[in-house]
């Protein structure tokens, strides 16, 4: 859809679509800040039980995927500069570095999210209607969606990166038009801009 | 950019590009033709809920079983909420007039991105599809309200799904749409025309995007919440699973108080176009107008409580809540003395579109003041969830919104289609839909007052002479709306051209001819220092 | 247009960022791996703040645009906690 | 209006009506002056009559006006509607309590003796506090007539409402929230009588609950099933609700589905004590899981068994 965010018309104005990029944005940010209010409603419930359930989650797992996003978000961000000194084998080449990062994080969270379902922690699975307290539910109810709707939108980002590749290899993406690759910039950065708060939220208040 | 080119010789409705027929229009990413595409769509939507409306109202004609069984009055309340709140008059007067004329009010060939826009389109008509195929396939028809409360929404065995869903992607799209407006507003309007000089229409519209853009995904997220609880039961909402039902029911209002000011703020905005042009006078108070605007789209973010005084929040949250519920009805306030004084000392020319829009104020006044009596806690307990409710909203939806788009329709008619309609049976029309309208809504008020709670299917004796004034208004009602519709149809065929600027308005879109060319503009006009858009000296 | 031009951000300023996002985000794992009860939140939301101002105004090019669209983004994170701040005007007085 | 026909009929009326009628003179007031000074307008700056308009751009001091006016309205506005509400959160601790439980769809009230009825009664002038009990989703508790009103929500704490009836007579009580099919059905009424009278009720009903078996068991079973409400979702005549009909339920051989596979279950003791206690263990064809709720809890082995000797006798 990013791809609509640009002028059919043929007249480029950057900063209409920086805008559109940035207003877009914040529509991002209100749907995981509903989920937020709901997190922060039931964590003020269920002090314990939250307490408890983020013991079950991995800091190391949840600190390597931070590092590898915040790595990521520098790569991305130095290819937008490395366009506008057009050397463009360097942007292709952060680029390309960006997103087998993305790469990264999805196996970890596979890997993750694959530990969790063996020990039998999946949304309604019966271990965590019959076994665990009403807090935990909420909890693992919450960690599944927040972060399963996070990974989506590295997904959405990867695919918003390559089309940005593509067009760069084409020619149609350059240093004097630079629009494109810089929302794809951005939006990468909003995923960030969520992890960072989702680490904290998830692994480390326990 | 002033290739005078050939598309520019033919009108909108006219010209040929690339495609034929209806290709032509559906692949076409000029606002003025999504705009039309929008209308027609809604038009469809809107007749089957006035026919589901009328149907509820046959159905409380008499206590008891009347014309269908509880199971399908439920439901026919539903999908009347839902296509009336999600596919008319959320989207209305922005995706309707905001498409066809705001670009030429701000001097644009089109809206910044003209392809989003066409998207936009298509997700509104998928959600529209996605609604019915809730309604015809599985087994039950959605039956929750247009509130989707939690726990009943997943409790329910009724095909809900699709109808969630559906209520999601049209949310997308007025987020889409909302998200085009606001950078067109911004980077595209002439030169010259600076934010001090830009039509309160455009105005309106630029308060309603922000909403549209900072509400709609808080409900977005809180339906995929209810879908995920209804095939996963995460738990989220489930009081079973420990979820607190109150809390959907904060994120739904947090959403849904501010989409009515979304329904209602355009309304206003074309109201304000339409009582300086037939009094050929400045409008009172520009910038107070301006500024109640962007008060109500700041603060009716922050009121959704009022929805839920007997829900069991706490005391503190109730409080606070009334005093600001109280506090955003201040900025209306301030546009009704406006538009008053607006037409003191004026020359005012008594068309179709100015009897309008005092029609809209009277009823307008009606609806936001029986808003107060919601607002006030005492009185809330009260006639909450009562027909005293659904009196209040369909007075000021319906008649806030409804009436202005009516009004807007009749206004920029001719420069739509080029032609004029007959003028006799558009107030013809006007009065009857006007009688219609008292004799089917105040009723609802003493219902409620009697303490009739709504979403019923049947009710008790002492409710029914009421109800049977009120349905008979429906009738009335309906008999109105076809007159002014089938005048405005017949008018859009083979009505008499219309002149370019036949009600001597400022603002730019009179100034280009009626219907207007593909670009809008051969050349992009310049705003000097004196001029404005109500500069009637 | 001109003006973005001018605003090739260096490697360096990129560079300097996320050495100090990663030491924000070891320094928040410390933090709250000591026990700090109610405070671990507000210690470990503070960081994320700090973090995350870093990640907009660099990153995201924040610093080198054109004020109006600090102004949304403020704004719109302002609204944000202002509709927590109310959410919670129910939650924490219910009895 | 409704109130001047009921005046007082609880404490609360007084303070809701009073706003109520501040509000709508309010109201009334800018309604009728507004749209009187609009139409002179219209007649008055008519085209014929007027046909040069005088430029006016505003008046900051006007704008002043007629926003500190209605500010000032609204916070009296505000203030009365506070004050009218606050007592209503407040219960007395020396209040009656009763407990209400709230299903689809139908209300239920235990006293503090155990009793339990489908119908409220009340001693006048005594003050009540209702602790609400939803079993499956949300609905509301609403007596027009007393002024109130309060949301039932499953597994909320502290879900209570309190009033003191002041007039003898019956008032309705209606759910004021939408629960489902037959929400419009789900209602019954408040009867207050005088102290002396309540009180007599209150442990004359008690003795007939205690000698219950002095009656004939089928009858003692419809009863039962007439307060606890399952004659909202069952007919006895054959007609279809949501439940199946109890019409020559006794011995029949019925289709059910148990977990995901089919069987024929013949109705006999056990299986009606099952569809009371666990009802989505076996779901009869053709209607749907999860709408009846089990009983547990709030039916007796005693009390099934009598339900049990009714059903019997529908043949
Ligand atoms: C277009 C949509 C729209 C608009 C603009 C409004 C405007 C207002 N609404 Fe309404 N409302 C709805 C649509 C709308 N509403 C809907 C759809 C529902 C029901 C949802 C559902 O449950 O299904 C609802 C429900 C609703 C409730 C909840 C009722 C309940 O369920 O218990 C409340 C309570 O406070 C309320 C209040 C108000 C107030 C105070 C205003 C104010 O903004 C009104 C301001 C206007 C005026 C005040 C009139 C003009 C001014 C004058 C004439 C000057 C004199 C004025 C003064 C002295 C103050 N509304
Ligand atoms: C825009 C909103 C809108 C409109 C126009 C209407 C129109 C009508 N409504 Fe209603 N109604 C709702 C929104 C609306 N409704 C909502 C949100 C609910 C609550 C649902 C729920 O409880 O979940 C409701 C509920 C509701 C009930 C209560 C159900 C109950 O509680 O038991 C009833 C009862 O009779 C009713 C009747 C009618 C009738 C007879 C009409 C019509 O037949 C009147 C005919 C209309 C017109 C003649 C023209 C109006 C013109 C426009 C709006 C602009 C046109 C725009 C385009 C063409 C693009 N509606
Ligand atoms: C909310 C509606 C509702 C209420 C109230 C209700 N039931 Fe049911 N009942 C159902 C539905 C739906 C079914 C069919 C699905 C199933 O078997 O669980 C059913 C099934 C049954 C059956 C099995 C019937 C058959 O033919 O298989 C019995 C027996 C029964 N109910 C008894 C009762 C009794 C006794 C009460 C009151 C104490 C009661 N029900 C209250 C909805 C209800
Ligand atoms: Cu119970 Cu409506
Ligand atoms: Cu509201």
């Amino acid at each position: 859809m990013e791809e609509t965010l640009h002028d059919g018309h043929g007249h480029y104005d950057a900063e209409a679509s920086k805008i559109g990029m940035w207003l877009f944005i914040f529509t991002e940010l209100l749907l995981f800040g509903g989920l937020f209010i709901i997190y922060s409603v039931y964590r003020f419930l269920n002090p314990d039980a939250f307490h408890l359930a983020a013991g079950e989650l991995d800091v190391t797992v949840g600190a390597t995927n931070t590092v590898i996003l915040l790595v990521s978000s520098m790569t991305i961000a130095m290819s937008t500069s490395a366009l506008r000194y057009k050397n463009k084998k360097l942007t292709l080449g952060l680029i390309g570095i960006t997103l087998l990062l993305a790469l990264g994080f999805l196996i970890n969270k596979y890997f993750e999210w694959g530990l969790k379902f063996e020990h039998g922690i999946w949304p309604g699975s019966e271990h965590l209607v019959n076994d665990m307290s009403q807090g935990e539910i909420l909890f693992f109810g919450l960690y599944f969606v927040m972060t399963g709707l996070h990974a989506l939108h590295i997904i959405i980002g990867m695919v918003i990166m390559s089309v940005a590749a593509v067009r760069i290899l084409k020619g149609t993406v350059y240093a004097e038009r630079a629009a494109m690759l810089d929302n794809a910039g951005l939006y990468w950065h909003l995923v960030d801009l969520i992890w960072i708060f989702l680490f904290p939220l998830f692994y480390l208040i326990t | 950019m002033t290739n005078s080119n050939a598309a520019n010789d033919v009108s909108y409705l006219e010209y040929q590009g690339k495609y034929k027929g209806l290709l032509s229009w559906i692949l076409s990413t000029d606002h003025k033709r999504i705009g039309l595409m929008y209308l027609y769509s809604m038009g469809v939507m809107f007749s089957i809920g006035v026919l589901l409306g009328l149907a509820m109202k046959f159905e409380l004609l008499a206590p008891g079983k009347t014309i269908m069984s509880a199971e399908l009055y439920n439901a026919t309340f539903t999908v009347h909420g839902v296509i009336m709140i999600f596919m008319i008059v959320v989207p209305g007067l922005p995706a309707v007039f905001g498409n066809l004329m705001m670009p030429i009010m701000i001097g644009a060939k089109d809206v910044a991105f003209p392809k989003l826009n066409l998207m936009s389109w298509y997700l509104y008509v998928t959600g529209v599809v996605l609604v019915l195929i809730a309604l015809l396939t599985g087994r039950g028809l959605p039956d929750t309200g247009w509130t989707f409360y939690a726990p009943y929404s997943f409790k329910t065995g009724t095909n809900m799904l699709p109808a969630i869903f559906g209520a999601f992607v049209l949310g997308f799209s007025s987020i889409l749409t909302g998200l085009n407006f606001l950078v067109t507003i911004h980077r595209m309007r002439c030169p010259g025309l600076k934010w001090s000089k830009l039509p309160l229409f455009v105005w309106t519209l630029y308060g309603t995007a922000w909403i549209q853009l900072l509400a709609t995904p808080v409900v977005g997220i809180t339906l995929v919440l209810v879908a995920l609880e209804r095939v996963f039961g995460i738990g989220v909402f489930d009081p079973a699973l420990g979820g607190d039902p109150v809390l959907y029911q904060h994120l739904f209002w947090i959403y849904s108080h501010p989409a009515v000011y979304i329904m209602i703020l355009p309304a206003m905005g074309a109201i304000s176009e339409i009582i300086p042009t037939f009094s050929q006078k400045a409008i009172f108070g520009y910038k107070a107008i301006i500024a109640s605007t962007m008060a109500i789209a700041f603060v009716g973010y922050l009121v959704w409580g009022h929805h839920m005084y007997t829900a069991g929040m706490s005391g503190t949250a109730q409080y606070y809540f009334s005093l600001l519920t109280f506090i955003v009805a201040i900025p209306s306030a301030i546009k009704v003395f406006n538009w008053i004084s607006t037409m003191y000392k004026g020359s005012i020319n008594v068309q179709t579109p100015f009897y309008w829009a005092i029609a809209f104020i009277f009823v307008f006044m009606i609806g936001g003041l029986s808003g107060l009596v919601l607002g006030s806690l005492a009185t809330n307990i009260y006639v909450h969830d009562t027909a005293f409710v659904v009196a209040h909203f369909h007075f000021i939806v319906f008649g806030g919104t409804g009436f202005a788009f009516f009004a807007a329709m009749h206004y920029w008619f001719p420069k739509i289609f080029g032609r004029m309609y007959d003028k006799k049976w558009a107030n013809t029309g006007l009065l009857i839909f006007f009688i219609g309208f008292m004799t089917l809504y105040s009723p609802m008020f003493v219902l409620g007052m009697q303490g009739m709670p709504r979403r019923y299917y049947d009710y008790l004796e002492q409710f029914h002479s009421g109800n049977i004034l009120s349905t008979f208004g429906s009738w009335i009602l309906v008999t109105g709306l076809v007159i002014i519709i089938v005048n405005l149809i017949r008018s859009a065929r083979s009505g008499p051209k219309a002149e370019m600027n036949p009600w001597g308005s400022k603002t730019l879109e009179w100034t280009v001819p009626s219907p207007p060319p593909l670009e809008n503009f051969n050349e992009i006009p310049t705003y000097d220092e004196n001029e404005g858009p109500y500069n009637y000296k | 247009m001109s003006e973005e031009k001018n605003h090739i951000v260096p490697y360096r300023v990129y560079i300097l960022v996320l050495l100090a996002l990663i030491a924000l985000t070891f320094s928040s794992i410390g933090i709250t791996s000591i026990e700090l009860r109610e405070y671990t939140v507000a210690a470990a939301l503070i960081f994320a703040s700090i973090k995350s101002f870093l990640v907009l105004t660099y990153f995201m090019h924040l610093k080198y645009d054109k004020p109006y669209i600090r102004a949304m983004v403020g704004f719109v994170f302002a609204i944000f906690v202002v509709v927590i701040i109310i959410t919670f005007l129910d939650y924490l007085y219910r009895t | 209006m409704y109130s001047s026909e009921i005046t007082q009929a609880s404490n609360f009326v007084k303070g809701v009506d009073s706003t109520f009628v501040l509000i709508l003179g309010i109201a009334f007031f800018f309604l009728i002056a507004l749209t009187v000074v609009m139409l002179y307008f219209v007649f008055r700056y008519n085209k014929k009559r007027n046909p040069k308009p005088t430029q006016i751009e505003g008046s900051v001091s006007l704008e002043i006006v007629w926003t500190v006016i209605p500010f000032i309205l609204t916070m009296v506005m505000f203030y009365f509607g506070w004050a009218g509400y606050k007592p209503m959160r407040n219960a007395p601790k020396d209040a009656m309590e009763v407990t209400v439980y709230g299903r689809m769809w139908n209300f239920s009230f235990e006293y503090g003796n155990g009793m339990r009825t489908d119908t409220l009664y009340l001693p006048k002038d005594k003050p009540v506090k209702l602790n609400l009990k939803a079993l499956d989703v949300i609905h509301s508790l609403y007596i027009p007539a007393f002024r109130v009103k309060q949301d039932m929500v499953p597994g909320m704490k502290n879900n209570t409402m309190w009033f003191k009836p002041q007039r003898e007579g019956e008032f309705e009580l209606f759910c004021a929230e939408y629960c489902g099919l037959q929400h419009s059905y789900m209602y019954t009424s408040v009867v207050v009588m005088p102290d002396s009278a309540f009180n007599n009720w209150y442990s004359d009903t008690a003795q007939v609950v205690a000698s219950a078996n002095v009656e004939s068991p089928a009858v003692s079973g419809r009863r039962i099933m007439q307060n606890i409400g399952c004659f909202a979702c069952h007919s006895t005549d054959g007609s279809k609700l949501v439940g199946p009909s109890f019409k020559g339920i006794w011995g029949h051989t019925q289709l059910v589905q148990t977990g995901r596979e089919e069987r024929e279950i013949i109705v006999d003791e056990d299986y009606i004590r099952k569809s009371v206690y666990d009802p989505n263990a076996d779901i009869a064809d053709g209607f749907n899981k999860g709408l009846m709720l089990s009983y547990e809890g709030q039916l007796s082995d005693e009390d099934v068994n009598l339900i049990i000797e009714y059903l019997k006798t529908l043949k």
